[in-house]
This record gives C-alpha cells, structure tokens and sequence, in this order.
C-alpha cells in the first residue's frame, strides 16, 4: 500500500504555480488557462484515486481505518520538538482531498470562461494553483506546525485573490481586512500551538490524537486560572480556527471578501477555505473531545450554534446576492461547527462528528454551485444587486436550473444532498442538547427562506430593464454547473457514515424519521414564506420590513460589528496608539538623546565667559586653583 | 671627569654648536642668500636628530645635576624628531615671511636654545637644573611669540605668555623654597630619601605642580594656552603644544614618579580631579571654536588631560603608555597644525568656515587633515586610538574604571568637534573653497612624514614594546 | 595565508586598486569584482567549514593567532563557527548587492566605494576575530565610514543624521570600552593571565560582583547598534538621510554587530550577570519590539516604516538572546541573517522607487503594480517574507525564537514572550498598509505612467538578496543545524 | 642669624611679601605695574631661599646660590618683558591690561 | 618694608610704585646684611637696583607721561582679590607655623671666594653647569629682546 503518490496531488499545483508565476509576461493566457485547468486534472484524479484506494483497498484492517503517514524532519528546535513535513493519510484528509480537488477543478473551468478578457488571466490562475497547492498542504499536514504553515500559505493565498482587482480600493481594504482578522485569530493558534508543544512535547497528531497517549491522559497536570493548559491551549486553536472559519465574532471579513472575482468566492469562501476551521477542530477531534471532558468542545459547540443563527438572521436583510450566500455560509460552517460540538465519540455517538464532515461534504458542493451560478448570473447583468434582477429564467435556463437545485439542497428538501447531512446534524443535536437543536432547526427555517427569497429575485418576479440582453453563459462556466448539480443532487447518497466517524471504526448511520420529518417541514415553510414574499413583486416584504422596524435596520447593517471594529482600529489602535507612540518617539526619546547634545553645546556657550582675555583673570584663576588645592588636599583630605 | 663624559650630554652639546654654527653663518653670509640659513639650519638639525639614535650609555655629570638614562634618550630623540618635522613644515613660512625681515637666524638660535632648555630640564638631576630649563625653554618661546611684530595679537600673545611664565615660575619657585625647607636639599636624589607627607612639603609639592601644571596647561593653569596659540606664529603654537608640553608633561611624570612617590596618596587624587576638569573645559571650550589655532589649542588641552589617565596609576605602566601617547600626540598635532599652516600660508585663512570643501580642491591636505584628526579623537585604526586605548587601560588597571569612563564619555565630545572639522572639508560645499594649492616640498614632506607616522605607528606594536622596555629604567 | 584573514586583505587591495581609478566605469567594476571575490570566498568557507567541521570539534575552527601587543596580551587571533560563518555569507552577499545598487553613483564615486569596503572590512574583521581589542577595533572601523557615507553621499538632513548616527554608536562603543577593559581586567580571576581572549577568558569564571557591574556596559555598548529601545533613535534619521547602498549595508549587516556582539561576549563571557540583570533588558526589548512595530504604522516616509520594522525585529533578537536556549539563540541568529537580506532588499527596493519616482511618501505614491511591476512584486514578496509568512527565513526565525522563548516556564518571560508574539499580527498591518496604499489602488500621479523599467544591475541586486529568503524559508534544516551545533558550547558556558 | 628674629617671623615676611605682589599682578591696570609686582613675587622666594639656607643647612651654600640663578632669571626675564611691552606700545601706544584682550572666549 | 610694598603695589603715580619698589629690594638687600650674606646683598642691589629698576624706569619713561594717572581697578575686584589673597596668606602661614623647622644656631659667614668656587666646582655639589646654562639664558634671552625691540626698523647687523 504505497502512499508516497500523494505527495504528487500537492506538488503538481505548486509547479502549475511557479511556472505561471515566473514566465507570467511570457506565457499566452489561453495556454496558461490550459496548464491550470490541466494540472488541477492530473490531482483530482490522483485524489480521486487515492480516495478508492484508501477506502475500498487498503484504508480498513481490522475494523478500523488506519492513519498512514510519511515526513521527514524540516526543522528542529529542541532535541524533542521538531517541524515535520509530510503527509497523513486517514478518512477525513482523503475526503478533504476529494472535496478541494473537485470544486477547485470546476473552478478552473469556470474560470476559464468567467476571466475571459481579464488582464491578469495568468496571474489569476497563478494564484489559483497556489491557493490549491496550501490547502491540499493544509489537509495533509501531519503536526500542528505543518498545518500552521500552510494555514498561513492559504490566507496569503485569498489575500491575494480578494485583492485580485488591486485598483479597486474596495478591495484592497478587503483583502487587508480578511489577512489582518484571520492574523489576529492566528496569534491565538499559534500561541495554542507553543502551549501544545511546550507541555506535551510533540506537534505530532498521531502522537495528540492518541486517546491513550500522553498528551490526553496528562491534561490535569498542570493548570492556569482553573482549567488546563491543554484545554487552553485548545481554545486558542479553535480560535485559529474559528477565524478562518469566519466565526462570530471574526466573521465580519467573509461578507467583504466577496469583493474577489466569484470563482474566487466560490472556491475559497464558500467550499474549501473557511472549512479550514471545521477540519482543523475534527483535526484534533480527540483532544476536544477527552481533554477536561470536552470542556472545550462546549465552547465551539455554542459558538457554532450563534454564528449559524446570527449568520442567517443577517443574510435575509441583504440585498448584494453575493453577500447573502457569504452569510449563508457562514451559518453553514456554523452548523458544521455546532455538529463537531455536540458530538460523542465512541460508535453512533460520533454521529456528529460524521455528520459534520458530511455536512462539510455537501455544503462544498451545493455552495460552490450557488456562487457559481451567482457569478454566470453576475456576468450576465453586471451587477451583484438583487433589485437589478428579475425574471432570467427564461434567459438562462441551465443557470436557473441548477441554481433552483442548489437552493433546494441547502434548504434540505430531500432527497438533496444536504437533506441528509442536516438531518445527521440535527440528530446529533437533538441527542446532546435540545437548545442547540432548536437553534438548528429554526435557523434551517431560515435558510430556505432567504435561499428562496434570491432565487426568486432573481430568477423569477418582474423582469428589469437590461441594457443588453442577458444570455446564457458559455459551456465553459455552464459545464461545471451541471457537474456540480449532479453532485448536489447524489452526494446525499454516499453511506458517509461507514467511512468517516471519530473513532474511525464506521457505524451503521439510520435515518431518524421524525426528526427528519420536522427538519423537512421547517424547510419547506421557510420556502413557501418566500414564495408569498417574492414569487410577485409585492409590496408584503417591504411592511414586514418595516414592521420589524430598528430590528430589521440593525440586521440588514450586520448589526454593526464592522463598525465596532473600525472603531477599534482606527479610532483607538491607531489614533490612540499608534500615533502617540510615534510622537512620543519622536519628541521624548529621541528628544532626549538631542537634548544631551544641545546642552553640551549650550554650556560651553554659557562658560565662555571664563576666557576673558585678561591675562589677571588668568592669573587670578591661577593662584586661587593653587590655594584652592593646597586647601582641600592639606586641611580637607589629610590622608 | 674628562672629555669622554661629554658624550653623556651629546644632545646638549651639538644643539649649542649648531646655535653657534648658525650665528657665525649669519654674520659670513652675505645679504643675498639668507634664505639659506634655513636650509643649512634644516640640515644641520636633520643630522643632529640622526645622531641622536645612536647608542650611548647613560649616566650622570656634575655631581648629579645631569644625568640621563635610556628613556631620556629616547624622549630626546623624540623631542628632536618633532622639532624635525616642525621645521620641514614651517620652512616655507620662515623664508617667505621670516627671512624677508632679516630674523632667520634668530627664529633658529631661539628655537634652538628653547629646545636645549628643555634637554637640559628632562634631565636634570636638581630643582636648580630644572628651573634654570624650564625659564630657559620658555623666555625664548615667548620672544617667538611676539615675532611678528607687526602684529599686535602676537606681541599680545607674547606678553601675555611671559607674565603668565613669570607668575607660573614665581609661584612654583616659592614652592620650591618650601621644599627645600623641609628638606634641606635641591637635589632630587637627596630628597627622595627626606621627604615625607607633611603639610609645608605638600603646600610646597602643590606650588610646585601648578608652576609646571602651567606648562602642560592642565585646567585651572591654562588660560593662557588659546590666547598665546591664537597670537603666536603657528609653527610656534605648535612648537607649544607639542614639543613643550610633552616635554613638561615628560619630566613632571619623572618627578612625580621618581621623586614625589611618598607623596602619591596626595597627587593621585589631586590629578584624578585636575584631570576631570581638565578634559570637560578644554572639551567644551573646543566645542565652539571658529579659529583654527584656538581649536586646536583647547583641543590640545583635553588631550592633556587624557594623558592624566597614564600619570594616576604611577608606574611602569603608566610612563609607557604616557610616553607612548605623547609620541602618537606629537605626530597627530603636528600634522594638524602643519596643514593649518600650510593653509593659512596659502591663503591667510585660519578659520574653519574657510576649510569648507576643502576635499574637493585640496584632497590631499585634507585626507591628511582627517588623519590627524581622527588620531586625535581616537579612531582606529590609526595610531591615536591606541595610544588612548592603553592609557584607559593604564588607568583601568588600578581600577579607575570611573575616571576612565569619564574620560569614554570626553573621548566621545570630543569627536563631536573633530568631525565639525571634517564636516566643513569633506560634506560641505563651498563656492569660495580654496583653490587647488601645491605646498613646497619642506611641507610636503613634513605632512607625509606626520601622516606615515600616524598610520603606522599604532599598528606597529613593537615600538611599544620596546618603549615599555625602557621605561623600566625610571625605577 | 589563511582562509580568514583573507577576508581583510582582500578588501584593502580592492581598496589599493580603487585608489588608482579614474572614473565611476572604472571604480564600479572594480569593486564589484572584489565584491565577487569576496562572496565567492564566503561560499568556499561555509563549505570548507562544514567539511572541517565534520573532523573537528573544537568551538572555533581555522584558528590564527599572532602575539600583536605583547604586554597587554593582545593578539590578532581569528576562528570561525557556524555563527560567523552564516554572517559572513551575509556580509558579501549585502555588499555585493549594495555595489549594484549603487552603480550609478555619480558624486565621487571612488570615495564612495572606498568608504564602503572600509565598512565591510570593519563587519568582516569583526566577524572573524575571537580577541576582545580586535573585535573593538573593527567595530569602529566599521561604524566611522557610516559619517562620511551619510554626510556626503546622503540626502535630507544628512548632516545632522550622520553627527547623530555617529555619536550615538561612538558613544555606546566608549560605554563598551569600558566593559571591555573590566572583563580583562577580571580574566585572570583563576589566577591565569590577562587576556582579551574570549576563548580563554571563557574558561574562567569572572567573580559575580564584576559580572553584574559589567554586563550591562557591555551590553548596552553593543545594543545600542541593533537599535536596542531607548538607545534605538539613531537609527530612522540615518536609514531615512543615508544614499540606499548605505542604508542596505547598514541595516542589513552593521546593525548585526550588535547582536553577535552580545552573543559574543556579553552572554557568553558574562553569564551570571546576564542572568542577573536579564529581565531588565528583557523589558527593554519587548518594549522595543511592540513599540518599534506600533510607531511603524502610522510612518509615511518608506524608510522611516522600515527603519521602525528594523528596530521591531531586532529588538526581537535582542529578546531571543536574553532567553538563553539554544532555540531562541538560534532563532536570533536566523533573526540576524533574515532581516538582514529582508531590510537590505526592502531599502534596495526604496531606493529604486526613490530613484523613480522621487518621492519616498507613501501618500504621493499609488498603483506601482502597473507601471514598475517587477519592483512592486518583489515588494510584496519581501513584505510578506518581513512579516513573517512560511516559505521565508523570517518565519523559520520567529518561530525558533518563539518556541526557544516559551521554553522557560516563568510568568514574567511568558507574557513577554506573549507580547512579542503579537508583533505578527502588527506587522501584517503596517506591512499591508504600505501594500495596500503605494503598490495597489489608483496611479496618483500621471508622470509615473512612464517610469523606466528595471535595469540589469538593479535585478541582479535584488534577485541576490532575494535567492537566501527564500532558501532559508523552504529548506532551513543545514543552516539550523549548522548553528545549532555551534551554539553546544556557549550553552555549556552558561550552565 | 639675626638675634630675635625667628624663621618663621622672616618666612611670615616673605609670604606676606609674595601675596603683594599677586595683589599687585591681580590689580594693576598696567603692564609695568604688573612687571613690578612679578618682582616682588621672585624677591619673595630669593629671600626664601637665603633665609632657609641660613638658617636651617648653613652648611650648604644651595640656597644662596640658587637665588643667584633666580636674580639672574629675573633680570632676563624682565628684560625681555620690558622689550614685548615696547613692541606693544609702539603698535597701540598703549600698555593698558585692557588694551591686550583682543583675543578671547 | 612691607608698607613700601604695598604703596609700591597701589600707588596711582608709575614712578612712584617704581620707587617704592625701589626701597622694597633695598629693604631685601638690607636683610641680606643682616644675616651676613654681603655678597648676595651687592648683587640684590646691583642687579636690581641698578638693573632692573633702571630697566623698567628707562621704559616708563618711554611709554609714559609722567604725570599720567593710572586708573585702578574697580573696587570691587580689588576687594575679592584681596581676600583671596588674605586666604592664600591664612593658609601659607597656617602651613608655615605648623612646621616644626629644627633651626641650627650659627653664624657662618661666606665669603665671596667660597660662593666663586661653588660656581666653578664641577665636583658634587659644584654650580658649573647651572652657570654654563645661565649664559645661555641671558644669550637667548638678549637675542630674543633685540629682535622684538628693534621693531621694524631693520638692518642685517641685529645681533653684536
């Protein structure tokens, strides 16, 4: 059971990227479209590949599936602690493989079509392979630092694709804001991960992860302020990750991200990026898990559960269609993390675990479909705004469709693929915590209905006026739709039960019918509230609106936190900091070191006086300097 | 006692027939081709140096009025050195200047008679010698002063130096007679033996100390220095600043060393204070000086007061590095003063406002500028560095790490004005520089040799080794 | 003639050549060959060392030692580690890339070169040497260059820069002179003799009273120069009036002296003192760090932002030294070499822009990506690598640090460790800010829609420096285990 | 020996003797007054010198001689003083302490 | 004595302090009897009296008025300098009067022929070489004087 062809899934982007990156004037950019869209091939299907291999071959003896790794040391700072580079091999990372090689090759397709024109072509796809090159990195990290690095890799990587169009100030600020966020998180995750390193002397996962192994049995030894270094230093990594993930409160780069290019948003803010934080959390699921009884996991359970509502109570009030997905997104990865949270982790109860890994599988899919159809319909109209839309359905029948198909996935209307991982999520739920349940279930109400309410903005309601009429988008930006469709529609079916789950034995996974039953109905409600609003252009949303009143207001500004923010950074991180510090240097410290200077200067302007040129002066201070020591040395200092 | 004991005082005695030589030349020498007293003098002294190295065994004459030993020999020759290069480098100035108004000669037999006094005061054997070579080495020099009499600030200069001399010579030789009260002999050796901590000996050692502290200019004998340096010629400013003061500086070290040892408890701290003081005045008062001269003459105050560092510790140690230093001090000052004379030969400028851009007419003046100032203030690797560097490690030796630190902190102000000057040669630029000059092959040989000497003689550890070598002779 | 001391003589018969050169052609090329020679030494010995290495286990290899002040016990003596081997591969790469940088040096341009190769010959000697007075000597050889380079050569207010710059660090190497005089003074503490040795005087143990009163002289003398706050004002006025070669040269290796020095000698030869009084320092560079880091943000002047990032990463090193483990020491010493190349190639890159668009504000500046899209990408690269983003040495080096620095289990130096930790996230804001706002977004000025491409020298400049960030970013482990062997001694030293 | 004379009483002599003539030096207005007074102070130490010898190492002619040496100094020195004040007062026509601070600070 | 020493030190009148001064070394020359130095009191009174005296007379007269006032200093600084001095004095004689001197009684006298011999004797204890030295001296000394005196009126016949 050779893995060492793994390496190659990474490698191969990494080299589309250097190539693109360093003949980018050279190269023609058709030819360019060809190498990135031809490299992301040979990986996925290398991924894919591996993914049978390791599941149907090789991957399961004895009841469990086994974890493969290879490294090699990149670097060593003690004796015992070291940074490895490698690859790890076990049923979560084969998946992210699967997941990030799929969507990112109908990107690339896509993209092939939606950047037609664009000057930076060759960069852009530049980029795109780099971007793939840190998240297969990512997934297959085999210890803490591993992970980091390419944790870092991959937000330089959306960093430089929101900041794609670099002439758009929007997007500038953008791009700084996601990088410098996630940053921030990143300073919890790295101090999570000294922490790690410091007390259990290993970055190593299957070393952390080992339920018998030190790392997890000696959690009590030592403490700080009441709970256990370990358990801190976990909810500093879920920091990490919760940044990355777009969490309340580091949610608030996600909505501005949308200033990328759509691909770009598709691929990195909605399938594979900000589920970073979900898979490092299930990453080291067993730690959360045994460490101070899960303490930790509560944490990231309520977190996950008010991100998912606060999420989706905000993504209704938007009008920027892409900014509503962005939220929706958001309230997905919510409810991935709310599944990690509330999970167990012998057999069945791992169920949320699985459950969110699935849902993780599924959300990949049926979101990268909604952001690509937003952008052929973007493309289409030139413009992101929802009241600029209306009635394309009969212009753009494939987007419609597939567009319809995704919306009914994430609305969990089976038998769509997300029907079935929510309901997993659900049921975990409703095993462990009923408030978190109801959370669950309403904001699933919600999502449907806002999903809804776009779709028939867009698709249906009365038609705008175009100046140019809108057409179908070309194959190259309607095939990955199709593919994607597809998916959303049968990814439901794959027994994910039997391959993923915490203790990685695979149980047998039941569908939970009255839970399901509810699940459904909330759904379907949630759409036909939306029908009612925005099937015909009534003025019913509008009174409802105004009916919320100041409610309706704080929601629809996201409740306000981009403010708060700015105030903190500008107002006082740099007016109150920065900018004191700077004076302050200025005037004191180095004042001072000029002062000293000056007041030599000025004493020896003071004494001068003392060179009178009168030659008595001279002699008056002579005999006195004379007297003066005789004094002191025969009556002061008798020795 | 014949004639073979003479060779004892060989510097002594050539310097007098050279005098001699010099006054029947200038009675035989006709009108037209005086100028050539200077090369004949240049000449006659250039031998008298070389004869100089030659070795010789030491000893003493006339009861012990005079004796000598390997590292007054040695102090000799260095003495004779730089009053070689003084002479190559105020060469032009004496023929164009000097020569014109029929004083070459007496320029010469003054100097002459000037350095003589000082042979005569290093190595004296009594406080009558050494008197007699300290008014000797300074009444000439004061009438060298007011050589330009058709300037009023030399005769200032001139007589604000020799009433200052007097008073100086005045008070030590009332210092003196207390001595001599106490101890009953003027001989050093005699005293050596009687001489002990009382009150009229110190009142007396202190007296002294200030008569000779005047000739060092250490603070608060000094005022006279910027004053007579600012007025005189500059190759007598020089002369000042370098020969004579290394000279006083040479036998107070003796004195102190050999003879007032009984008394050290009292001097090591009197000079610990003096020295303070002294680096902090002439420091600050360098720190505004627009003249040239003046500049150099405060600057050459605190140098004095770094060489105290040496004198503290009073032991083998501190004569090396003492005698060190001063040798690196005279080729550095020596070079400075040599390109403000060439300069100011040139152009009549001696100010530093006048120096700007200087490098980019006159390279090679100012490179030796930098030089020398460099030496000065103490950057390696030229020679002045070291000679700093090991009189702080003198003094650290005994433990002044507290003086020594003041001085660090002296070291660095200074390097403020040093780099004014090489500010105003090298990053200015000035419309009205001065014009590209060629000097007249004296000055120019004498600013190489300076320059030579003070690249190479840091670097070139055995001369120090060889220094230390002969200072063990004092004890 | 042995393979150190070649690193002096070489320099000077450049320099002897120089001084016969009529004209800038000349000047340059020949500098630039000597430049060549010299990188191409450094090379030799990182491999002749490893090789040495291999059969030799002494703490320095390719000793020398001539007697020169022989009653002081001074000698010139010389040895390399792995330490000074790695800054002196350093040192020619600078140097050599700051001969290309300043190809087109117009003013007295032999003057210029000479001036420039006394510094490296002041860096090298001071790398090489093992004797304390040796090593005092080529420090300030190596910082008395710095007056003329900025006065004559600089721009804005050069002069008063140049009179800073140089009484500071004068001032600083006096305070160390002082220190220096005590360690000898004490190295006969076991009844040996003097020495200026700091093999030999490592051997010893100085009594504890000397060591407190001296370590911080020594410290301070040589902190003072890798811009150790308050001491640290210096340093924006000279990066912001110095010509860019000089600024290269300057942040790149001069400001290096100061931390190998305290290596050297404050913490090797002085130990219990560092013990004593680290936490004082250790304030004094975390305050460095995060202060250097803040004041950076709301800068305008490009070398301004760097000269503050300079004084932020150093103070990092300073930092690492005072943890006293090898990781962290290691880290410094990575720290060293990384933001040496970093800030050489970011004043590199200023000094083009400045060239072109003659201004270094960034609010007149906007949207070079379009128009100087080489420079402009490489600055982004170096900003990313300043920031420390995996892939470049920055990275590798903080995360040494950071680790070396969370291995002492005491609450002071934890939330230290944290303090500094936070300068990643500050970093990043400064950095993106000058990103955000020169390089990306509108042209601000219509005549930089026509500036002139990269030249030749100035790409071999940059790509020179470029080539050791990335190396050390992906492929660390030699390097990290070159150092790391060399510090087993001064470990030792310490316990 | 003077019969009823003491050292001291003569060395309190030459003392007082000496600090008159700094007066003097310190006071004078004019460079021939301050002349005078540098006698005075030289007079101060030849008696010194005499007396001591007397009195204390009659033996030993040390001290008369050397004030010998010091009257011979002192005439040359004044010789020379008297030759620069000329000089001077043939350029200023004057020999006012005040006139002589051309130079100073 | 010390009375004429004062009037010599504050009298307005030049010729008059000069006269003053005169009596001063008289005074001297008178102890210098006293102790049977004769002598050394012949050339106190020679040299000075009849050298320098006429010296500075001889150039009072030529740079001054004779009935020229001289201005004082400001009281002020006549008074500091006083009491430095009166300090300077105080400390002296403290100094003097706490050493215990051993006064040898006697009464010796030295002929001139005994000094002369000193002079020449270059044995221990002989003043030859001072002797040889001050001649020197008085040489440069002289030399230097003509030169500056004679001012600018030059011949090439300066020094004989």
């Amino acid at each position: 059971m050779n893995i060492g062809y793994i390496i190659l899934i990474p490698l191969i982007p990494l080299v589309v990227f250097l190539v693109l990156g360093i003949f980018n004037q050279k190269i023609k950019p058709s030819v360019s479209g060809y190498v990135g869209v031809f490299g992301l091939l040979v990986s996925a299907a290398l991924s894919l590949y591996a993914a049978y291999q390791y599941f149907f071959v090789f991957g399961k003896t004895d009841g469990f599936y086994q974890t493969f790794s290879e490294k090699t040391v990149w670097m060593n700072f003690t004796e015992i602690l070291h940074i490895d580079m490698g690859i790890l091999v076990d049923p979560i990372s084969v998946m992210m493989l699967v997941v990030v090689s799929v969507v990112s090759l109908m990107v690339h397709i896509y993209s092939r079509g939606y950047m037609k024109g664009d000057d930076g072509y060759t960069k852009f796809f530049a980029f795109l392979s780099l971007f793939t090159f840190s998240m297969y990195g990512l997934v297959l990290a085999t210890n803490l630092f591993q992970i980091y690095i390419f944790w870092e890799l991959v937000g330089v990587s959306s960093y430089l694709l929101i900041g794609y169009y670099y002439t758009k100030t929007t997007a500038i600020a953008a791009a700084k804001k996601a990088f410098i966020v996630t940053r921030f998180a990143d300073f919890g995750f790295l101090i999570g991960i000294l922490i790690i390193g410091y007390y259990t002397g290993t970055f190593d996962f299957e070393t952390l992860n080992n339920p018998e192994g030190s790392a997890i049995l000696n959690w009590a030894v030592t403490s700080f302020m009441g709970l256990s270094v370990i358990t801190w230093a976990l909810i500093l990594i879920f920091i990490g990750g919760a940044g990355k993930s777009a969490m309340f409160p580091f949610h608030i780069w996600l909505p501005d991200a949308m200033e990328g290019p759509t691909p770009v948003s598709a691929l990195i803010h909605a399938a594979t990026m900000v589920v970073a934080g979900i898979f490092l959390v299930a990453r080291l699921f067993p730690m959360f898990y045994f460490v101070e009884n899960g303490f930790a996991l509560n944490i990231v359970a309520y977190v996950g559960a008010f991100s998912a509502l606060f999420a989706a109570i905000i993504a209704i009030t938007q009008n920027d269609i892409k900014r509503v997905l962005a939220f929706s997104t958001m309230s997905q990865l919510g409810y991935m993390m709310l599944a990690l949270g509330v999970s167990g982790y012998e057999g069945h109860d791992g169920v949320g675990y699985m459950a969110s890994m699935f849902h993780l599988f599924t959300h990949a899919m049926f979101k990268a479909l909604l952001f690509l159809g937003a952008g052929s319909v973007i493309h289409a109209v030139h413009s992101n705004f929802l009241k600029d839309m209306g009635g394309l359905r009969k212009y753009m029948p494939i987007t419609n469709i597939t567009f319809l198909i995704a919306a009914l996935a994430i609305s969990g209307v089976p038998p769509f693929a997300g029907f079935w991982s929510k309901d997993e999520i659900l049921v975990a739920a409703y095993d462990q915590n009923k408030l978190i349940y109801y959370i669950g279930v309403f904001v699933a109400g919600l999502t449907a209905f806002y999903m809804f309410r776009i779709y028939f903005g867009i698709f249906w309601g009365k038609e705008k006026y175009y100046e140019h009429k809108p057409k179908e988008s070309p194959l190259s930006m309607t095939f990955p739709l199709m593919v994607l469709a597809f998916l959303s529609i049968t990814a439901g079916f794959i027994p994910f039960s039997e391959f993923i789950s915490a203790d990685k034995a695979g149980f047998e996974a039941h569908l939970n019918y009255p839970l399901a039953a509810i699940a459904t109905l909330v759904g379907v409600m949630g759409i036909m509230l939306a029908w009612v609003f925005y099937k015909k252009e009534s003025s019913l949303s509008d009174r409802y609106a105004n009916a919320l009143g100041p409610f309706y207001k704080w929601a629809s500004d996201k409740f306000y936190f981009d403010e708060i923010y700015m105030f903190i950074t500008k107002k006082i991180l740099f007016k109150r900091v920065s900018e004191p510090i700077a004076k302050f240097d200025r005037n004191y410290v180095d004042g001072t070191m000029v002062g000293i200077g000056n007041k030599t200067v000025l004493t020896s302007e003071k004494i001068k006086g003392l060179q009178s040129g009168k030659v008595q002066d001279y002699a008056f201070a002579f005999i006195a300097g004379a007297v003066i020591i005789g004094l002191v040395f025969i009556y002061l200092l008798t020795s | 006692m014949d004639l073979s004991n003479f060779l004892l005082m060989r510097h002594e005695v050539l310097l007098l027939v050279i005098i001699l030589l010099l006054i029947i030349a200038e009675v035989f020498l006709s009108q037209s081709k005086k100028s050539s007293i200077v090369h004949l003098a240049i000449f006659l002294f250039g031998i008298h140096t070389i004869i100089g190295f030659l070795s010789i065994d030491y000893g003493s004459l006339f009861g012990g009025m005079f004796h000598t030993n390997a590292l007054i020999q040695f102090f000799k020759n260095i003495l004779n050195l730089g009053v070689f290069i003084l002479l190559l480098q105020s060469g032009d100035w004496l023929q164009e200047k000097i020569v014109e108004q029929y004083r070459g000669t007496e320029f010469f037999v003054l100097l002459f008679s000037s350095l003589l006094g000082m042979y005569f005061m290093i190595s004296a054997g009594d406080f009558l010698m050494f008197y007699l070579g300290l008014e000797l080495s300074t009444l000439p020099v004061a009438a060298l002063a007011a050589l330009e009499t058709t300037k009023r600030i030399s005769s200032e200069a001139g007589i604000k130096l020799i009433l200052s001399a007097a008073l100086a010579s005045g008070t030590s030789l009332f210092g003196i007679s207390m001595l001599y009260a106490t101890s009953g002999s003027i001989y050093f050796n005699d005293i050596i033996e009687v001489i002990t901590l009382s009150n009229l000996t110190i009142l007396g050692f202190i007296l002294f100390f200030a008569g000779l502290a005047f000739k060092i200019s250490l603070v608060p004998f000094h005022f006279w220095t910027a004053d007579v340096y600012e007025g005189a010629p500059i190759s007598i400013a020089s002369y000042l600043s370098v020969i004579s003061k290394g000279a006083a500086i040479f036998i107070l070290m003796i004195l102190l060393f050999a003879v007032a040892k009984p008394l050290m408890p009292v001097w090591e701290n009197m000079v610990y204070g003096i020295a303070i003081l002294t680096m902090f005045i002439g420091n600050l008062f360098a720190l505004r000086q627009q003249n040239m001269k003046r500049f150099l003459a405060f600057s050459s105050i605190a140098q004095a007061g770094f060489i105290l560092l040496g004198l503290i510790i009073g032991n083998q140690l501190g004569t090396a590095t003492i005698v060190y230093f001063v040798l690196i001090y005279i080729f550095s000052n020596l070079a400075a003063f040599g390109v403000v004379q060439a300069i100011s030969l040139q152009t009549g400028k001696e100010n530093m406002k006048d120096y700007e851009g200087l490098y980019r007419t006159n390279p090679n003046v100012s490179l030796v500028m930098m030089l020398a100032l460099f030496s000065l203030a103490g950057i390696p690797p030229v020679a002045g560095f070291f000679g700093k560097f090991f009189l702080f490690t003198a003094a650290a030796s005994e433990g002044y790490y507290l003086l020594v630190f003041i001085a660090v902190v002296n070291v660095t102000i200074s390097l403020y004005y040093y780099l004014l000057v090489v500010r105003a040669m090298f990053l200015r630029k000035s419309d009205n520089a001065i014009p590209h000059f060629k000097s007249k092959i004296y000055m120019r040989l004498g600013l190489l040799i300076t320059a030579i000497g003070i690249l190479v003689l840091g670097i070139y550890s055995p001369l120090y080794e060889y220094i230390y070598e002969l200072s063990k002779t004092l004890y | 003639m042995d393979i150190l001391s070649l690193f002096i003589i070489v320099p000077l018969l450049t320099i002897a050549v120089l001084v016969f050169t009529k004209s800038l052609k000349q000047a340059r090329v020949v500098s630039m060959i000597g430049s060549f020679i010299q990188l191409g030494m450094a090379i030799n010995l990182v491999f002749a060392y490893l090789k040495e290495r291999a059969i030799n286990q002494d703490i320095m290899v390719f000793t020398r030692d001539l007697v020169w002040f022989e009653q002081f016990n001074i000698h010139y003596s010389v040895g390399v580690d792995g330490i000074s081997v790695a800054l002196l591969l350093l040192t020619s790469i600078v140097v050599l890339a700051g001969v290309f940088i300043s190809w087109k040096m117009y003013d007295l341009p032999k003057e210029f070169f000479i001036s420039l190769i006394v510094l490296s010959i002041g860096v090298y000697g001071f790398f090489i040497t093992i004797d304390l007075f040796t090593m005092f000597v080529f420090f300030e050889i190596a910082v008395i260059p710095m007056y003329l380079l900025i006065g004559i050569w600089g721009s804005g207010p050069k002069e008063y820069s140049a009179m800073k710059l140089t009484l500071m660090l004068m001032g600083a190497s006096a305070v160390l002179l002082v220190g220096i005089l005590g360690i000898y003074y004490n190295s006969d503490a076991d009844g040996g003799v003097l020495t200026f040795n700091i093999l030999e005087i490592a051997k010893v143990n100085i009594p504890f009273e000397a060591q407190k009163l001296f370590f911080p002289l020594t410290f301070i003398g040589f902190a003072v120069i890798s811009a150790l706050f308050p001491f640290h004002t210096w340093s924006p006025d000279g990066h912001a009036s110095a010509p860019t070669a000089v600024s290269m040269l300057h942040a790149g290796v001069l400001m290096k002296l100061g931390g190998y020095g305290v290596f050297r000698v404050a913490m090797y030869l002085l130990p219990e003192g560092a013990m004593d009084w680290s936490w004082v320092f250790i304030l004094l560079s975390v305050i460095g760090v995060v202060y250097g880091a803040f004041s950076a943000i709301k800068q305008t002047d490009l070398k301004y932002i760097n000269a503050y990032s300079s004084v932020s990463h150093l103070g990092l090193v300073l930092f690492a030294l005072l943890m006293l483990n090898k990781t962290a020491w290691n880290g410094a010493i990575i720290q060293s070499l990384s933001h040496g190349f970093m800030t050489a190639l970011f004043f590199a890159l200023i000094g083009m822009i400045y060239e072109r668009t003659h201004t270094r504000d960034i609010r007149k500046l906007g949207g070079l990506l379009k128009v100087i899209p080489f420079i402009s990408v490489i600055y982004v690269i170096a900003g990313l690598a300043s920031l420390g983003l995996p892939g470049f040495s920055g990275f590798v080096a903080e995360m040494n640090i950071f680790v070396g620095a969370f291995q002492n289990d005491d609450i002071f130096i934890r939330v230290a460790t944290i303090l500094s930790v936070s300068v990643i996230v500050i970093t990043a804001v400064y950095i993106l800010r000058v990103v955000g706002i020169m390089l990306m977004g509108p042209i601000r000025n219509d005549s930089y829609l026509k500036l002139e491409r990269v030249t030749w020298f100035e790409k071999s400049g940059i790509l020179l420096l470029l080539i050791p960030i990335v190396g050390i970013g992906v492929a660390p482990l030699w390097l990290s285990d070159m150092i790391l062997e060399s510090l087993q001694p001064f470990i030792q030293g310490l316990l | 020996m003077i019969e009823g004379i003491t050292i001291y009483e003569i060395l309190t002599l030459t003392t007082i003797l000496f600090f008159i003539g700094v007066y003097g030096f310190l006071t004078r207005r004019n460079l021939i007054s301050i002349l005078i007074s540098v006698e005075m102070i030289l007079n101060a130490s030849v008696v010194n010198f005499v007396i001591i010898n007397k009195y204390l190492y009659p033996d030993e002619l040390q001290g008369v001689l050397f004030s010998i040496f010091i009257i011979a100094v002192a005439a040359a020195e004044t010789a020379l003083a008297v030759a620069i004040i000329i000089n001077l007062y043939r350029q200023i026509s004057s020999v006012e302490v005040k006139d002589t601070e051309v130079m100073k600070y | 004595m010390i009375v004429f020493a004062i009037a010599a030190v504050s009298s307005r009148r030049m010729l008059r302090s000069v006269v003053y001064l005169l009596f001063v070394l008289v005074g001297i020359a008178g102890i210098f009897f006293l102790i049977d130095y004769n002598f050394l009191a012949a050339i106190q009174l020679t040299v000075y009296a009849g050298g320098i005296i006429v010296l500075i007379i001889f150039s009072v007269l030529l740079v001054h008025h004779i009935e020229l006032k001289l201005e004082m200093a400001k009281p002020l600084r006549q008074i500091i300098t006083a009491i430095a001095c009166l300090i300077g004095m105080g400390t002296f004689l403290t100094t003097i009067y706490s050493h215990q001197f051993n006064v040898i009684e006697n009464n010796v006298t030295t002929t001139t022929a005994q000094i002369g011999s000193k002079l020449l004797s270059y044995s221990e204890g002989g003043f030859i070489l001072p002797f040889e030295v001050i001649s020197v001296v008085l040489l440069a000394v002289m030399i230097g004087a003509i030169i500056i005196a004679k001012g600018k009126k030059l011949t090439n016949k300066s020094n004989n």
